[in-house]
C-alpha cells in the first residue's frame, strides 16, 4: 500500500536546451548529482514545477533506455512553458514523477507491428515509445510512423527521424506537412487522409497522439481500413494538479487521466462517459 | 397573486409578445425556490410559484439571456451578409426576435435599471413586470430596512401602485453603530466575521453589480486569485475589494448577505459606501434612473473634499 | 456504556481539552454553529449541523505542502510536514463520519497514499453524536447511514438522552479516549440510549426524503450511464439542473465528501521563499479544467453534470457502489438558488432513463 | 501612543508618486540634497488615478506600515482630471479601511507639484513620523510575509 509520497518533488537541472522548431524546445534534465532522476515507462509524464510560476504535466520525450538524462520536448503555450522557454542551461527546476500508466510496451504492444500516428507536438509522448522500440528492436515487428505538422519548420526532431529511425531495419517514416513549401519533396496534406492513402495493414497496433481533430478523423480513417478500437492507443490531456488521482481535476467517469491514463485504448475510452 | 402572474404570463406567451418567462420555480419544500426559465403554459401551471420565499433577484439572469438573444440576431445578420456575398440574390433569413418576460420586485427593478445603464441588458429584449414584495416577503434585514422605493423601468405593474410614499428608513443604523465603535473593536468585529468566510464566491456570483467577464479574483496571473483564503489578510482583501468594485453601483438589494452560507453581514460593507457617498457627495441611489452617473465615475472639481475628511468624520474616540 | 450528566459535560471537555486539542461545534454570532477548538468557557452547540462539515480537520481549507527557496538558478526544496499531535473531534454526526470514509477511499486506500491526510486521520479521534432532532433536509437514511448510531460510527459513539451523555467505544482509539476520560465518566446501562435510538429512527422514517430510490444509480451499466449523461440533450436533465446555477462553490465547500483541490504557489517575498499550498477547489468553478489551450467543460451544464454524476454514478462505479453523498443536507440549506442533489436525483428518476 | 514591541523595527513606507508632478518633486528633493527618511520606497505611477486599491492592500500585505499617494495638485493633472477621480476613490477606500478598524493615518493622499521639492521632503518626514508613532501595522499584515 505504502508508496512514496508524491508531493515532495525532486530537484533537477537543465543541462541542455535544443531549439527544435520556432516554438518547441527540448530540455535535457538530470538530478543534482548528475544522474537521471527516476526510471519511467514510455508514455509516462512528469510534473514540471517552476516555483512561483506554476506546474505543468509534460510527457517524457526520451526513452527509458536513455540512461544519462531525461528529455522533454515542450511547446510554448502557457505560463510555465513560456517560462521554460526563457530559461537557460543550468537552471534548476522541480519535478514530480513518473506519473500515469505509460504505453503497454511489455504486454499489448510486444511482438506486434506498430503504426504510429502523430501530429505536431503530439510526437513528444510517442517519441519515447518509438525510441524504446528501436532499442528493443527484436521485441517488435514492423514500425511505421506517420507524422504530420503545419510546416517543414514545425516538424519536431526531423533530424533524428531521418538519421536514426529511418536507418533502422524494418522501419518506415512517412512525413507530411499541411501546405506545400519550397524545399519539401514529401507528401503535402493532413494526416488522416494520408493514413487512408498509405493504407496500413489492419493487423497493426496503433499509437496515436495529436490534436483532438487529428485523433477523431484518423480514428475514422482507421476504422474504415478495418482497425478495431482495442488496437488503437492514444494519450489524453487534461488539466492536472496532483498527478496521483486525488485532486479530481482530470476525472472522467470513474477514471483519472493522471492515474489510470494518460494512455487509453479506444475501447477503454468507449466505456467512459461521452464527455470529450 | 400567483394565479394573476401565471395568467398574465400565459396571455403574453399566447399573444407571442414574449417567448420566455423568467420566474420562480417550486422546490421540494415551500421555501426552496429556484429561479427558472419557462417557455410553455404547461410549465407555468406546473411549476411557477410566487410567495414570500421568492427572494431571488432575477435581474442578473437577464444578462445571459439577452446576450444569447443578441448573439442569435447578430449571427443571423452575419450569415445573411455572407450569403449575399456568395450569391447577390440570396434571400435574407429572418432575424430571430425574442423577448423575455421577467418579474421584478421593486427592489429588483433597481438592479435591473443599473444593469440597463451599464449596457449589460438589451432593453428591447425584455418585458419587465413589477410585482409587489412588501406583503409577500417576510423579514430578513433587507425588508426591515427597506428603501421602500417605487418600482422603476417596468413595462407593466401588477398589484402594485406606481407612487409609493417613501418611508423613513433606518437602514444606516447598523453602520452607524459600527462607526461608533473604536477601531480595535471594529477590527475584532470584522476579523471574526471574515474568519468564517469560505470563499465560495456566492456573494460575487449572485451580485447583480458583479458582471465582469473575468473577475479580478479569477485572474490566475494576479496574486488575488487565491481559491481559498489562507490568512485573514486574504479574507479581508476579497471583501474590501469586492465592496469597492461595486461601490456607487450597488443598489443595496441585499442578495450578497442573503446567500452567504456563513451569514456574514456583507450588506454592511456596501451600505458603508452608500452612506459615505450620500454624506460626502450627495444623495445617490444606484439604479433609480438611467441618467445620473455613479459617484465613482464623476467628480466635482471644486466641491469634493480632500481625503482627510475621512479622519475628520471618523467617530473614533481612541485617537482623541 | 459510560455516561456523564449533560450539565457536567464541560468537566469532560476540560479534562480532554487541557491535554490535547479538542474541537466541538460551537454557536457563532450568526446563529449557526462551527467547529471550534475548546478553551475555557466554550459551550457545546445544540445545533444539528455545523455550516462546514468536519472534513476540515483532515482535509483543511488550505494546506502548506512544500516550500521552495529560489536563489538565482538554484532551487532548494523544503518539506514543511511536522508531526501532527493527537486531537479529538467531538459531536461529529453520522453523515460527516461517513463522509470521512468517502475521502479515505481516495486519499488513504488508493495508491499512492496522501500522507498529509493519512497523518491527520491517524491522529484524530472522532466522537460521533446521535442526531436527536433530524430536520427535513436530512436524507442520510437514503444511503443507509444511521443517524441514531445503532451502527458503530467513528471511534466513539455518543448519545444525548434525558439530560445525560452516553458513550460507547468502537475502536482502540476510542477506548483510549474513554480511558483518559474515565475519572469523570461513570458506568451506565443502555436503556435510555435504546429508547433514544428508537425515537430517532421513528423521526427519520417520517422525513420527506428518508428513502429516495437510488438503488439503480449505484450500479449503472455503461449504456445507462450514457443515458443519464444525456450527451444529445434529449432529457435535458443537466440543462435544467444548471439553468439557475451561479457557478459558485458553496455546495462543494460545505460538502463533507467533496475533496478536489487546487495547488497554488505563494511567493512570500521573504527568506521563507515560495510556499506551495493546496486549497479546496470546486468543480463548479469555470477555471477548474481550464488548460492553456482550451477548457473541456465550457458551460455550467457540463460542470454541474460532472459534480452530480461524480457523486451519484462515477464514484460508486469506482468504489463498490458507495455513493459520494451522505445525505447531510448541507447543500439543500446553503445553495443560493436552491438547486441540489435531491432535485437532481428526482430529475434523473423522472426522466425515466433508469 | 503605541510603540512597537520589536526594538529593531523601523517603519516601511510605500509612496506612490504620479509621474508628472510628485515623482519629479521627489527628484528635485534629491537634487537639492533635502533629507527625507530612507525607509520611504517610491513607486512611480503614470497618474494618481492609476492607483488600484489592490496596490495599497498589496503593499500592506507585503509588510508596509504606511502608504502614501502623491499626485498633482487638483486642476493640474497631466491628464486633466485623473486626480479628481483618485481623490474620490481614495476617500472612499480610506473610509472603508477605517470602517474595518485599520488605524487612521496609515494611508494618506498629498498633492505635490514638480517644483515642490522642499514640500515633498516635508511630507515624507511628517508621514514617517506619524507612522513611527502608530507603530507596526498589525491589522493588515499577512503572517506568511513576515520574516521572523
Amino acid at each position: 500500500m505504502e508508496t512514496k509520497e508524491s508531493f515532495i518533488p525532486y530537484v533537477g537541472k537543465i543541462i541542455d536546451i535544443k531549439q527544435e522548431t520556432p516554438d518547441v524546445k527540448t530540455f535535457s534534465v538530470v538530478g543534482l548529482d548528475g544522474k537521471k532522476l527516476f526510471e519511467h515507462i514510455p508514455g509516462q509524464c512528469a510534473m514540471l514545477i517552476v516555483p512561483g510560476v506554476g506546474e505543468s504535466m509534460i510527457s517524457i520525450t526520451s526513452s527509458p533506455t536513455l540512461e544519462t538524462h531525461m528529455e522533454f520536448s515542450i511547446k510554448k503555450c502557457g505560463c510555465v512553458t513560456e517560462w521554460l522557454h526563457n530559461a537557460e542551461v543550468g537552471q534548476q527546476i522541480c519535478l514530480r514523477g513518473p506519473i500515469g500508466n505509460g504505453f503497454p510496451v511489455d504486454t499489448k504492444l510486444k511482438g506486434k507491428d506498430i503504426l504510429v500516428i502523430a501530429g505536431g507536438i503530439g510526437i513528444a509522448p510517442v517519441h519515447s515509445v518509438v525510441n524504446y522500440m528501436m532499442d528493443h528492436r527484436s521485441d517488435y515487428g514492423k514500425i511505421q510512423v506517420i507524422y504530420g505538422s503545419r510546416s517543414m519548420a514545425d516538424l519536431v526532431r526531423l533530424e533524428e527521424m531521418k538519421n536514426v529511425w529511418m536507418k533502422q531495419p524494418n522501419c518506415s517514416i512517412d512525413l507530411t506537412i499541411d501546405r506545400a513549401e519550397d524545399g519539401w519533396d514529401g507528401h503535402v496534406g493532413f494526416v488522416p487522409p494520408y493514413v487512408t492513402e498509405l493504407n496500413p495493414d489492419p493487423s497493426m497496433t496503433v499509437i496515436m497522439c495529436g490534436p483532438p481533430i487529428l485523433i477523431h478523423l484518423s480514428l475514422d480513417a482507421l476504422k474504415k481500413l478495418g482497425f478495431k478500437d482495442e488496437q488503437v492507443f492514444t494519450t489524453m490531456e487534461m488539466r492536472m494538479k496532483c498527478g496521483i488521482g486525488k485532486c479530481g481535476r482530470c476525472n472522467i467517469g470513474d477514471k483519472f487521466v493522471c492515474k489510470d491514463g494518460p494512455v487509453f485504448s479506444f475501447d477503454q475510452l468507449g466505456e467512459l462517459p461521452p464527455e470529450y | 397573486m400567483q394565479d394573476k402572474l401565471i395568467a398574465r404570463a400565459k396571455e403574453l406567451l399566447a399573444e407571442g409578445k414574449v417567448q420566455k418567462v423568467v420566474g420562480w420555480k417550486k422546490g421540494l419544500f415551500e421555501d426552496d425556490i429556484t429561479p427558472a426559465v419557462f417557455t410553455t403554459a404547461e410549465e407555468l401551471d406546473k411549476d411557477f410559484v410566487f410567495n414570500k420565499y421568492c427572494k431571488a433577484n432575477l435581474s442578473k439572469y437577464l444578462v445571459k439571456i439577452t446576450r444569447e438573444i443578441e448573439v442569435a440576431k447578430s449571427t443571423t445578420r452575419m450569415n445573411n451578409t455572407m450569403a449575399k456575398q456568395r450569391d447577390p440574390n440570396a434571400e435574407d433569413k429572418p432575424i430571430p426576435q425574442a423577448v423575455v418576460l421577467v418579474f421584478l420586485k421593486p427592489s429588483d427593478t433597481y438592479s435591473f435599471t443599473q444593469l440597463l445603464k451599464e449596457n449589460r441588458i438589451t432593453r428591447g429584449d425584455v418585458y419587465a413586470i413589477g410585482v409587489p414584495c412588501q406583503d409577500t416577503l417576510d423579514g430578513g434585514d433587507v425588508c426591515e430596512n427597506c428603501k421602500n422605493k417605487k418600482p422603476v423601468s417596468c413595462d407593466e405593474l401588477i398589484g402594485i401602485e406606481a407612487d409609493i410614499e417613501p418611508v423613513e428608513s433606518a437602514r444606516m443604523a447598523e453602520v452607524a453603530k459600527l462607526e461608533a465603535m473604536t477601531a480595535d473593536e471594529r477590527d475584532a468585529f470584522w476579523k471574526n466575521e471574515f474568519s468564517r468566510c469560505l470563499r465560495c464566491n456566492a456573494c460575487r456570483d449572485i451580485c447583480p453589480a458583479c458582471t465582469c467577464e473575468k473577475c479580478v479574483f479569477d485572474n490566475n496571473k494576479l496574486y488575488t486569485s487565491q481559491k481559498v483564503a489562507e490568512t485573514n489578510f486574504e479574507e479581508s482583501l476579497f471583501h474590501i475589494i469586492r465592496a469597492w468594485h461595486v461601490a456607487g453601483r450597488c443598489t443595496d438589494c441585499g442578495e450578497c448577505s442573503r446567500v452567504c452560507p456563513q451569514h456574514i453581514p456583507l450588506y454592511l460593507l456596501n451600505r458603508k459606501f452608500i452612506k459615505d457617498i450620500n454624506e460626502i457627495y450627495g444623495e445617490y441611489q444606484a439604479g433609480s434612473d438611467m441618467e445620473t452617473k455613479p459617484a465613482m465615475l464623476t467628480f466635482n472639481a471644486e466641491g469634493d473634499p480632500e481625503t482627510t475628511i475621512v479622519y475628520d468624520r471618523s467617530h473614533d474616540k481612541e485617537a482623541e | 456504556m459510560l455516561s456523564i450528566a449533560a450539565d457536567k459535560i464541560d468537566s469532560l471537555f476540560e479534562l480532554i481539552g487541557s491535554k490535547q486539542p479538542l474541537y466541538l461545534p460551537v454557536d457563532n454570532n450568526s446563529g449557526k454553529a462551527d467547529f471550534k477548538k475548546w478553551e475555557k468557557g466554550v459551550k457545546l452547540s445544540s445545533a444539528l449541523k455545523t455550516v462546514r462539515s468536519a472534513k476540515d480537520f483532515f482535509f483543511p481549507k488550505t494546506e502548506h505542502m512544500v516550500s521552495y527557496k529560489v536563489c538565482g538558478k538554484e532551487i532548494e526544496v523544503e518539506d514543511p510536514r511536522k508531526d501532527v499531535e493527537d486531537f479529538v473531534i467531538f459531536g461529529v454526526r453520522a453523515c460527516d463520519a461517513k463522509g470521512f470514509e468517502c475521502i479515505d477511499n481516495v486519499y488513504m486506500h488508493m495508491n499512492p497514499q496522501d500522507s498529509y491526510y493519512t497523518n491527520r486521520r491517524e491522529h484524530g479521534t472522532v466522537i460521533t453524536l446521535a442526531c436527536n432532532e433530524p430536520v427535513k433536509e436530512c436524507f442520510c437514511s437514503t444511503y443507509g447511514i444511521d443517524a441514531s448510531l445503532a451502527k458503530a460510527s467513528g471511534d466513539v459513539s455518543s448519545w444525548c438522552a434525558d439530560g445525560t451523555f452516553y458513550f460507547a467505544a468502537n475502536t482502540d482509539k476510542g477506548k483510549k479516549f474513554l480511558e483518559a476520560a474515565a475519572s469523570v465518566l461513570k458506568d451506565a446501562d443502555d436503556k435510555a440510549v435504546e429508547a433514544t435510538k428508537k425515537s430517532i429512527s421513528e423521526k427519520i422514517e417520517k422525513l420527506p426524503f428518508a428513502h429516495l430510490d437510488i438503488s439503480k444509480l449505484g450500479k449503472v451499466t455503461p449504456e445507462q450511464m450514457n443515458k443519464i449523461f444525456d450527451k444529445d440533450n434529449k432529457t435535458k436533465i443537466w440543462e435544467k439542473a444548471s439553468e439557475a446555477c451561479l457557478g459558485c462553490g458553496t455546495c462543494t465547500y460545505v460538502c463533507p465528501t467533496c475533496m478536489c483541490f487546487d495547488v497554488r504557489d505563494f511567493a512570500t517575498g521573504t527568506d521563507k521563499g515560495i510556499r506551495q499550498v493546496r486549497c479546496w477547489d470546486s468543480c463548479m468553478y469555470n477555471d477548474f479544467t481550464q488548460m492553456a489551450a482550451e477548457n473541456p467543460r465550457h458551460t455550467q451544464k457540463e460542470r454541474s453534470r460532472q459534480r452530480f454524476m461524480h457523486k451519484l454514478v462515477y464514484y460508486p462505479m469506482a468504489h463498490e457502489g458507495l455513493f459520494s453523498c451522505v445525505g447531510c443536507g448541507r447543500c439543500l440549506e446553503s445553495c443560493p438558488v436552491n438547486m441540489n442533489i435531491v432535485k437532481v436525483i428526482k430529475m434523473i428518476q423522472e426522466a425515466g432513463e433508469l | 501612543m503605541i510603540m512597537s514591541e520589536n526594538k529593531n523595527w523601523t517603519p516601511k513606507i510605500v509612496a506612490f508618486c504620479c509621474n508628472w508632478c510628485s515623482y519629479a518633486g521627489a527628484d528635485l528633493a534629491g537634487n537639492n540634497r533635502l533629507e527625507y527618511p530612507g525607509n520611504v520606497k517610491i513607486i512611480r505611477i503614470p497618474c494618481s488615478c492609476r492607483l488600484n486599491p489592490l496596490f495599497i492592500l498589496r503593499a500592506f500585505q507585503r509588510g508596509a506600515d504606511g502608504v502614501i499617494l502623491c499626485g498633482c495638485h487638483p486642476g493640474d493633472c497631466h491628464y486633466s482630471t485623473g486626480n479628481y477621480f483618485a481623490r474620490r476613490r481614495m476617500t472612499l477606500l480610506f473610509s472603508m479601511l477605517d470602517f474595518l478598524g485599520i488605524e487612521k493615518g496609515r494611508t494618506r493622499v498629498e498633492w505635490c507639484s514638480a517644483a515642490e521639492g522642499v514640500r515633498f521632503a516635508g511630507i515624507m518626514n511628517d508621514f514617517v513620523k506619524q507612522i513611527t508613532e502608530l507603530g507596526e501595522c498589525k491589522k493588515l499584515e499577512d503572517v506568511r510575509c513576515k520574516t521572523n
